[in-house]
């Protein structure tokens, strides 16, 4: 097995440096892809299998996604808006194009190498650094793994990392719901209000980047391909399925709300790729929706203060079925979260205001399947079509 | 019986970190997508052979969700190819649509 | 009995994985997509369905034998979907070829 | 001298993996590169973590790190889709800007095109036909703030 983790070591530093001396973004985000399978499989043999789902639900699958998704929203616009002046070209190339490197780097090549010089050397330093700390590090002051053994029987959960993530350590995850509860609202402020469409483009050009957005999204893709629509059709409710199984798993074994979340967040997103119009009627239900999991959380934490105990200190007896009930929400919560990060990305083309739920997951699905164009949220079609006037 | 499966995850990853070449070289985002896909496979089939030779049944729920995600970034990367094709079309269009969006400006 | 079950599931994995490798190697050595395609496919439907059967056997119960048998399906259609995808797209974008 | 240890050959990878990373992220000038770095600094991280703390335990599994690396994951993941938001808001404000400021200089004459380009912010701000949005994503679009958001 040495000879394993040697091979997967060496790999995962190659595709990372692949990653790096990629001048093209495109096979940047492919190595990254594979370097989360490689890291998933680098947790297994750490004997973290937890660690292992959930980056093989998140790194492998959702980051991957966001960033293709990502990285072909700025070449389409950059496609769209071809005949720009030169100083803006240069702007858009920073996100996409390998050339606008090389011309910055043409003046100040000095400059540039004792930049490169510096870092390197302060790069080294960190690595020589951490090596060290590696080989000189000091004893463990406490016993951790026979701390939680000591206190499984009372957590109210079989599992050791769930009992650690809602019980032991508690507040942490109270707070990591609360920060990507705050993340979702700051993404969610960015995205461009649906109304703006024409004021926002004073040119053609970039109404039709956005029109073929919208185009390639909801008709072509899932309206017109059989094959991905019947696999999608079924690889969605899986998904789901699964997610579900790993949540509740998430007691006895590896598993839980967060790989759950992830995995809801992977169907939402499937569905929209394959061009299932996901908008749920209800706007107040997304709303809703992202902030349960850090309301049950919170509101369970505080009423057992009113038992005269400490906060966040579940009553004796009530411990599991209390942890399952937050992972559930967490779960839900999670799930949306991630999903619209995504799906709420400014300059996505398509509706803007697409909000999207587990239930309008499969409503958008039955639609989808009668006809992919005639999906689109009521508000947001005289818009399209007037675009395409 | 363990150590041949040990052999057998090896060559695996060695198989695996020969695809890293081909998403290397690419030369086209489609050969690069194609060797994802061999990672997403591989992968797959490394776990399941870990999940055995360390006789833990949970690496199977991870096996399994390797496999229900391995057509997600090939669905991504097929979106990619289309939205940068109309994209083209759009531009190559927008001259014609000049006027109208003129006119919109305008109201 | 039980050392031809043995056998048997070594000559399974070890098939397998030899698909596993000549698909990596057909990757890297055949001039084109479309048969890269090809040789991806061999590698997703033969090695992985002949791991999968080689290691049914150590399922401690039926339950995970179906889900190593659920991981081969989805493998399956998730590469035929892509094959399909891929091709589909490459077709389209330069019609002569 | 030291016999194979599983955790740390990976804590050891995780801190290659960390300095490798911080030289891209300092020295790359794409946004999204940086992000790619800065993730795989994240995973660096998680792996020394999770690595010296279960080295320390002679090999034993440790909850306690891994459900802390669980959580930084989760974290991770949510800051990289925020991260991307705010990449592709910046692209869209910079190209909705530079139509404006495309479409302002071809209504005007060849004498002041330049400065249509490089005063871009302000002309467009002028501009009764263009909602507020516009104005502010205009003035990201600067010129100036290419050269010093950019490769810092």
């Amino acid at each position: 097995m040495i000879a394993f983790d040697i091979l997967l070591g060496l790999g995962m530093l190659l595709a990372a440096a692949g990653v790096f001396w990629s001048a093209d973004l495109f096979r940047a985000i492919v190595m990254f892809v594979v370097f989360g399978v490689l890291l998933a499989l680098a947790w297994l043999r750490l004997q973290a299998p937890d660690l292992a789902l959930a980056e093989a639900a998140i790194g492998a699958g959702l980051t991957g996604v966001l960033l293709l998704d990502t990285l072909s929203v700025l070449r389409a616009k950059k496609t769209a808006a071809g005949k720009l002046p030169p100083v803006d070209q240069q702007l858009l190339n920073t996100f996409t194009s390998t050339r606008a490197c090389a011309a910055q780097n043409n003046h100040g090549k000095g400059h540039e190498n004792l930049r490169f010089l510096a870092v390197g050397l302060l790069s080294l330093g960190i690595l020589i650094a951490l090596q060290a700390a590696l080989f000189m590090r000091p004893e463990a002051a406490v016993n951790l793994p026979s701390m939680v053994a000591e206190g499984i029987p009372d957590a109210g959960i079989e599992h050791p990392i769930t009992a650690v993530l809602l019980n032991f350590r508690s507040y942490d995850t109270l707070l990591e719901v609360a920060v990507l509860l705050v993340a979702v609202i700051i993404g969610l402020s960015l995205r461009i209000p649906s109304n703006s469409n024409e004021q926002q483009a004073p040119s053609s050009a970039l109404i039709g980047a956005r029109q073929a957005a919208y185009a390639g999204v909801i008709s072509e893709d899932g309206g017109n391909d059989p094959i991905l629509r019947n696999f999608t059709q079924r690889l969605i409710p899986l998904v789901l399925v699964t997610g579900g199984y790993i949540l509740w798993a998430g007691s006895t074994m590896p598993g839980g709300a967060f790989q759950a979340g992830a995995l809801i967040a992977a169907a939402g997103v499937i569905a929209r790729l394959a061009g299932y119009n996901i908008a749920s009627r209800v706007d107040q239900l997304l709303r809703f929706g992202l902030v349960l999991g850090f309301l049950v959380f919170l509101t369970v934490a505080a009423s057992v203060m009113f038992g005269g105990r400490p906060f966040l200190n579940y009553p004796d007896g009530w411990a599991g079925s209390l942890i399952f009930f937050i992972e559930a929400m967490l779960t839900f919560s999670i799930g949306l979260t991630l999903l619209s990060l995504f799906v709420h990305s400014p300059g996505d083309g398509a509706e803007p205001n697409a909000k999207s739920s587990q239930r309008s997951v499969k409503s958008g699905s039955t639609v989808g399947s009668d006809n992919g164009v005639g999906n689109r949220p009521p508000g947001n079609s005289g818009k399209a079509e007037a675009d395409h006037d | 019986m363990a150590d041949f499966l040990t052999i057998a995850a090896i060559v695996l990853l060695i198989s695996l970190l020969l695809g890293l070449i081909r998403v290397w070289r690419g030369p086209g985002a489609a050969d690069r997508m194609l060797a994802a896909q061999l990672f997403g496979t591989t992968g797959v089939g490394i776990v399941l052979l870990l999940a055995v030779i360390t006789d833990n049944g949970a690496l199977f729920d991870i096996a399994l969700v390797l496999s229900l995600l391995a057509a997600v970034a090939i669905l991504a990367f097929v979106r990619r190819l289309k939205l940068q094709q109309s994209a083209a079309d759009a531009s190559s269009l927008s001259t014609k649509n000049d006027t109208a969006a003129n006119k919109k400006e305008g109201q | 009995m039980s050392l031809l079950l043995t056998i048997v599931q070594t000559i399974l994995i070890g098939t397998g994985v030899l698909f596993f490798l000549v698909g990596s190697i057909g990757l890297l050595r055949f001039p084109d997509t479309y048969t890269r395609i090809h040789a991806l496919t061999k590698a997703d439907n033969l090695g992985l369905g002949m791991l999968v059967v080689g290691l049914l056997p150590f399922a401690n119960s039926p339950q995970q034998a179906l889900k190593i048998l659920l991981c081969w399906v989805l493998i399956l259609a998730a590469s035929s979907v892509s094959a399909y995808l891929v091709a589909n797209k490459l077709q389209n974008e330069e019609p002569d070829a | 001298m030291i016999s194979f240890s599983v955790d740390f050959w990976y804590a050891g990878i995780g801190a290659a993996l960390i300095a490798l990373s911080l030289l891209a992220f300092l020295l790359s000038k794409r946004l999204l590169k940086k992000l790619l770095a800065f993730n795989i600094m994240g995973s660096g991280v998680f792996l020394m973590m999770v690595g010296m703390a279960q080295t320390q335990n002679d090999g034993a599994a440790d909850a306690v790190p891994q459900a802390l690396v669980l959580t930084g994951i989760v974290v991770a993941v949510s800051a990289t889709a925020l991260a991307l938001v705010v990449i592709r808001r910046f692209a869209l404000a910079s190209v909705v800007a530079a139509l404006a400021a495309e479409n302002k200089a071809a209504e005007n004459d060849a004498a002041e095109n330049d400065a249509a380009e490089k005063n871009g912010a302000e002309r467009t701000g002028s501009d009764t036909a263009v909602s507020d949005t516009t104005v502010t994503d205009t003035a990201l679009t600067d010129p100036n703030l290419n050269k010093n958001g950019d490769p810092q």
